[in-house]
């Protein structure tokens, strides 16, 4: 272990409480100011089936899941017969031998079993195993009992004195056994002396919005966007956000955009099948030119598909979606707190253009969950709502109000319902500048064109102020590596792999899809010498959309959709076919059986 | 699950605070063009008595917001002179709630069709009651899909011959008032276009209430509805006040709901004052005004917050 | 709109044809695989009663089509050794519909939550009700969202604490029996897991039943929902058998529907026969056998008039 | 007029019946075996606004409703002011003097001024002046009385022999009148001597659908597509098709889905705003495995837009159509008589590959009009089901039968519920060969890529059966135009125009979109001077797919997105500036005011 670098596979059955330790060693990490990557393998069950929790912590940011692992703690036999395999030599496997027998192990891994019914003969239930399972392994890491002793008495708090002593007498039985019996790994857990803070991408979302000060938050439960509505469902009420359940994606959008016409910021989010039944109301909202954000948390489709499962498969779908042509912004963040602060910066964007904002993420953001350094969440971020007018009572125009002004940016002012002297109607149907409807009586193909043109004119402005994308890692590489949205981390941690391996490449990740800086990316390509994308779909939905919008052609391709993430590995295997001119298009086989 | 027939006034329900501002005529509520309408629809009449009602509720235009959806009588709003939304077809009630709980200072009003409230808007229609969402709902049923030039509606009768049922639709009709009762509306009522005068006090009475108010109304499509017409209701529409109707008499609401034939009962069927408003009972809205007037953000005390809980 | 109140029987109801084959068993029924609900869940003793009652009625197999949504009781169709749809969220009626009407010889049996079926599920569910579909509507009404990890449903109770109303649900719930009733249903229980021999004997007369009939049944969720146990009902439900009800008594059959408190009625609610189902009302199904068995195609003779007319 | 090519436009507003006329002007050109294609302008209103109904008839199949009109028949004084100044030499406008007083009319412009109170001094309403002109105008194009008499005699059958013989005397009156004072057209119209027939575009659509075998049909009126729902509505009963209206179109699609899959052949149709609510569906027959057909006509968008107005501004949106990638076929008929022809070919692929196909229409084809010769509209179509097993109660396989069974073709043999010994369940989450799902207990990630590889592997079968696109006209020609669907015959109209200017032009027409022949366009247009793309929407959807999938940029675009279909001119004028490199994108101005 060159540099500091852990990672603990958790795994057992839905409703064996994976979650607890998890979330106890989490909090071990980064209060020792380490860093911190989390990815949870489930199945959409409730009680049963398999689950499997990899953590990931170093000094270094953690990018990644990573490759490899050096503790396991299988909580049913399942779990080690699933993984075992996967464990390489210095690694250890803490197993309740009681319950659980292990196969064969690749030579110097260590098979550190303990007894549940000698360490704790006298509790009930199956979740202390996981305590003294805890126990041992950070007596394995070297780790202190302390900050383990902490935590524990702040969970068990509300349960009261008798079940903290138990918790902590049994947590400490695992962590004498395991002083005893085990050999501990060659180093002590380092403590950096930082305090980070860690969060999943649906709550840095959430976080996101809160911050861009969201008022109206409405939803309806759809995994893996649910955590979104959860967040805000708990911290609704004390930040005056108001969260609402509707019955169904199409009262949540169009709800959400009656709350955004009145004045607020509104908000919402679903996976690909909610998603899809908002796609009318989104056109109207830009038709309205009523500005309004949705999350869309991608998750392995098509139709149900495998809901606890990630993909970046609705590209197509969000560039698509609604008839007709209409201004929109689509933006997918590249990490966990890339997601608290997109947020606000789209709200920024589609009140100034007052149209439709769309969020890409995925299971694999929204859900993972990663270290992050406290003064990385400002909550005070620039706020502006665009032009709204007669707000300070300001009083009406010389002339009626036009509410759909024809103008050079596409923009015209906004006047807020309540507003004494600025009535109007807005309209789903095309309409002239003072929102008369121009689809009957007063049809004009002449209007009809200069109000298309005057919304879709929006996207010259919106362009001008984003980001372009930049390029990382060396100028004169020989790969250049094209991701979008959630596959930063991964891609980033490839790099340093090719890189040991003596391959230099390059990295190009793109956030802002709609409007696409195509002429940026142009001028970023035509330096690379060979182009791969990375993208966590079937068809290349990237790819496609890349030619479309630059003509680029990629020299390789690396595609997974089997609904688990991409490895660091599957990238450089990948990378290593391509260039050797084994394959264009590389699929990696997941390796671990979640 | 349980709807307990409490027939307790809630507390609280200031329904008209003082106006200011001058007093207005139903001229000033004229929108920005004529209606469109044939002539002889129905929905003159609606729109006459909508503004009616607003002038002698002495509200002012900008404290008014209509949503609407698509169809004929979607396009009321346009000929109001008052905030407006001409919205999806289907989703008038959904976008009215978010601008209702938005701004619960305003007076959300939602007008459209049969088609677009009870066909494709039912899911949000049957919610937005339960939830007793503080809109007065008018819907302009004339039994018919107006605008796509005559198909059968779910209000339509059993054997109507339409674009769509050229030899008679086979399918019974939904009854709104019933459903209404059943799904947890606090105001219902039945108005019908030829009689303004009782429409227009329905309208008041649904503006005033605090909570969801249904009122459907008979508003003849002359051009597509042969069987339902002006003449047709003219002969058999007798009034609940006549009829000695108690609309806080849950059986006899139904009942008189249920009453097709030679005499149609219009006026108000039920009403229930016991149920607060979503709006009421949201506490997010209990101090603070309309969420849209609020400043947006967080505190540095309640980010610091956010985020311990993260460490 | 009118919904006449006769109980008449209407003619030509054969409901069990003579069945050929092998007698089967509760066995036979059982699908590839096991249920993965968890332990204990409600779910568990509707889909026994609902393989004793397919046993009872004498049905093959093939004979029959479960459609369901998602949702953990939306899974139901995986368990049971019969044709399945396991289609989206919130659709399996409509779906359920389309299947029906191209083979109205299949008995179609759909199943699922109440999140799927009364919420996002709510428009299909009120017009299949109307057009008095040939359904037989299973919904396990756990009132909460289970396999979304438990968030508040349609009637999930007011004050209810889920993940999404940590502090109590505002909202307040629908009753579904009173809801069906008003929209048409023409038959219409409630059934409880716990007791599964009244629900077998419902689900019997469900599927008999020619016409939609909703059987809402009481299948708590053991993860979830805390508020509506197993126990909470055990030592609540009371058969509408045993209090004398008579499920042609209109008044009766609503004003038991909104008892809930140290009784809740469990049964058959309502029931009328006079309405004919919809395929039995649709004249291309009078003749010529299931849909789905007919030749494709247009003689001769009816392409030439197609075309005449044209001319 | 060289050879001989007639266009009469009718003007006036909603409610003043120019259906009857237009519908009687058009059974005597067929009659005569003349060509005719009709386009109505008109708008979202039922009583008053303005309707232009343009009816155009030739020896020679009419490709376009064509640049310019002979005969203008306003019948309003608003439709005299909108068109008036449209006329040119050697044109004639008729009207009732009574009450619709001419403008100033070029040179040349014979204007007819009839009086309806001296022609018909007792008859009431205004539908007589309608009558008149029909009289007046058949003696200008030198037709003898007799057709006209036949047609009404039909026309009034019902009404019994007074309306007949009054309807008659006026007609008489105008003919008569007609002939003592106007100055009659240099030609008669002519009598080929076969017989056609004249349908709209949607009644093609539904005699595909019947003639395809199609048993069950449902809707949810939306404009411009309920014309297929009348046709059926009307015709279901005899030929034993279910019809049904639904609550909305989420039912509709799920409720064909439903018919579908017991075995009957199940068609919808919706326009954009419909079809939005029903993508997540689409995904779901594509996972189900389910063939289905739905028909997207195309408005002009986005949201409630333009309902009565054409555009082709839904590509990306069926394209993109629900979460994930899926198989799905897309298909954009080229004319009236190509609708009827498609929906055959596509109910034979849906019904092979056991996926949704999608057919894309537009305003423009399905409420267009045109002749057709009757033996084109055979019905006697080659039908193939795909696979279907057990039908002929052939008995259960061996082993338990596999709905999902890994095939290279991705094709798995069905069986329709009801079949004794084939039990299945089929799914919208991931599932095994056998049904069983793999989203919950059972999921696995190589069995998740397995099926996904094996649906999406119809698409190279797919492609494999599908006609690629052919070049018409020259092959040395100095300009190709490509358009795709509808535009096919006014761009054909336009290529005719421009060799008159000395440009030879050919022409690509883009018929089956989803899978494209790529390898074919790009041999094609290899081979081209010069591409101009021709589109009705603002933003280039196809172009912008085109070149996605074949890198291709066009040198030149002409668009169109005002609400109203290309005139050949317009393609003409877009060809010529950009040929003299005055701009690259040309977008038309349209001169009717509709
Ligand atoms: C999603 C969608 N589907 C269909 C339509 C077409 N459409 C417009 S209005 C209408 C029905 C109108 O009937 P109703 O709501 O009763 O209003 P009316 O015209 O009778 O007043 C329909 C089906 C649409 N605009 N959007
Ligand atoms: C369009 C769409 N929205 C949301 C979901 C997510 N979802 C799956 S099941 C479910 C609710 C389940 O509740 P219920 O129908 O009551 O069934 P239960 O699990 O309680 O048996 C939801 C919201 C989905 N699959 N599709
Ligand atoms: S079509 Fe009917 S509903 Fe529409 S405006 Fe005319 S009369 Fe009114
Ligand atoms: S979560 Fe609830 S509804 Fe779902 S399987 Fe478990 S107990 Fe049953
Ligand atoms: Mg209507
Ligand atoms: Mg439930």
């Amino acid at each position: 272990m060159a540099k500091f670098d852990l990672a603990i596979g958790i795994g057992g059955a839905a409703g064996q409480g994976i979650a607890t330790p998890g979330d106890i060693l989490a909090r071990i990490f980064v209060r020792r100011g380490l860093h911190l990557n989390a990815y949870n393998a489930y199945q959409s069950i409730i009680r049963g089936g398999h689950i499997f929790l990899t953590l990931r912590t170093s000094e270094q940011p953690v990018l990644s899941m990573g490759d490899k692992l050096d503790v396991l703690l299988p909580l049913n036999q399942d779990s080690m017969d699933r993984h075992l395999k996967l464990m390489s030599a210095g690694a250890a496997v803490l197993y309740n031998g009681d319950k659980i027998k292990p196969g064969t192990a690749a030579d110097g891994v260590q098979l550190c079993s303990f007894s549940v019914k000698e360490l704790a003969p006298n509790i009930k239930g199956d979740l202390v195993q996981n305590t003294i399972a805890l126990g041992a392994l950070l007596r394995l890491i070297g780790v202190e009992f302390k900050p383990l002793e902490e935590i524990l008495t702040i969970q068990f708090k509300r349960k009261g004195a008798a079940v903290i002593a138990e918790n902590l007498g049994v947590a400490r039985a695992g962590y004498d056994y395991a002083t005893a019996h085990f050999k501990p790994f060659p180093f002590s857990l380092p403590d950096t002396g930082k305090k980070f803070a860690f969060f999943e991408g649906n709550q840095a979302l959430a976080m996101g919005g809160a911050a861009a000060g969201v008022r109206f938050y409405c939803a309806y439960p759809m995994s893996p966007a649910t955590g979104v509505l959860h967040w805000m469902a708990r911290h609704g009420r004390e930040l005056g956000i108001m969260v609402r359940q509707v019955e169904d994606e199409i009262g949540v959008i169009n709800m959400a955009i009656g709350a955004a016409h009145a004045g607020c910021r509104a908000m919402c989010a679903t996976s690909g099948g909610g998603f899809a039944l908002m796609s009318e109301a989104l056109g109207s909202a830009a038709m309205m030119e009523i500005p309004v954000v949705c999350i869309d948390v991608q998750r392995a489709g098509p139709a149900t598909g495998v809901p606890t499962k990630t993909e970046q498969g609705d590209l197509w779908q969000v560039m698509g979606a609604g008839q007709g042509d209409y201004p929109r912004i689509i933006v997918a963040p590249t990490t966990i707190t890339d997601c608290f602060k997109t947020v606000p910066e789209l709200f920024n964007l589609v009140d100034k253009f007052q149209c439709p904002g769309i969020i890409l993420s995925d299971l694999l953001l929204s859900e993972g969950r990663s270290s992050v350094d406290p003064s990385e969440l400002d909550f005070n971020v620039p706020i502006d709502r665009g032009e709204i007018i007669g707000l300070n009572g300001d009083g009406p125009p010389a002339n009626a109000y036009q509410r759909y002004k024809l103008s050079e940016s596409g923009i015209s002012p906004r006047a807020l319902p309540g507003t004494p002297g600025y009535i109007h109607v807005v309209a789903t149907d095309e309409h002239d500048e003072d929102g008369v409807l121009i689809s009957d009586e007063f049809t004009n193909p002449h209007k009809r064109q200069a109000m298309h043109e005057k919304r879709m004119r929006k996207m010259e402005g919106i362009l001008s102020l984003l980001e372009p994308p930049k390029i990382f890692g060396p100028g004169n590489a020989q790969v250049t590596l094209l991701g979008w949205g959630s596959t930063q981390g991964v891609i980033r941690e490839a790099l340093e792999k090719l890189a040991e391996a003596g391959i230099v490449a390059n990295h190009l990740q793109i956030k802002w899809l709609v409007p696409l800086h195509s002429e940026a990316i142009q001028s970023i390509i035509s330096q690379s010498k060979k182009l791969i994308i990375v993208e966590n779909n079937y068809s290349g939905q990237f790819a496609r959309y890349l030619r479309s919008e630059t003509g680029i052609v990629a020299a390789g391709h690396v595609r997974k959709y089997d609904g688990e993430p991409f490895m660091p590995h599957h990238i450089v295997d990948g990378v290593k076919a391509i260039l050797a001119g084994a394959s264009q298009k590389y699929v990696p086989v997941h390796e671990v059986m979640v | 699950m349980s709807l307990p027939m409490m027939k307790e006034e809630s507390k609280s329900r200031s329904v008209e605070a003082k106006r200011e501002g001058p007093k207005l005529t139903v001229k000033d509520f004229k929108g920005r063009v004529d209606p469109d309408w044939c002539p002889g629809c129905g929905d003159f009449g609606l729109l006459a008595a909508l503004k009616q009602a607003l002038v002698e509720l002495e509200l002012q235009p900008h404290e008014v917001l209509t949503v609407s959806g698509i169809g004929c009588s979607s396009n009321l709003p346009g000929y109001v002179n008052a905030y407006g939304m001409h919205t999806l077809h289907g989703r008038a009630v959904a976008v009215a709630t978010g601008a209702q709980l938005a701004n619960h200072k305003l007076k959300v009003i939602v007008t459209g069709g049969d088609g677009d409230g009870y066909g494709i808007g039912g899911n949000h229609f049957l919610h937005t009651m339960r939830r007793n969402v503080d809109l007065t709902y008018l819907v302009m049923d004339n039994q018919i899909y107006g605008l796509t030039t005559g198909q059968i509606s779910p209000t339509s009768i059993k054997g109507m011959k339409t674009k769509s049922t050229p030899f008679g639709s086979v399918e019974n009709p939904i009854n709104p008032i019933p459903l209404a009762i059943a799904a947890g509306a606090t105001y219902v009522a039945r108005g019908f276009t030829g009689q303004v005068k009782q429409l227009v006090e329905l309208i008041k009475g649904g503006i005033r209430h605090r909570g969801f108010s249904l009122i459907d109304v008979f508003s003849p499509c002359v051009t597509y509805n042969n069987d339902n017409s002006h003449e047709f209701f003219k002969a058999r529409v007798k009034k609940l006040e006549e009829m000695g109707h108690d609309p806080t008499n849950f059986h006899a609401a139904i009942d008189k709901a249920y009453l097709w034939g030679d005499a149609i009962p219009i006026g108000l069927f039920w009403k229930r004052t016991d149920l607060p408003s979503l709006d009421e009972l949201e506490p997010v809205l209990a101090e603070g005004g309309p969420l849209a007037h609020r400043p947006l953000g967080v505190s540095p005390e309640a980010a610091k917050a956010l985020i311990q809980v993260l460490m």
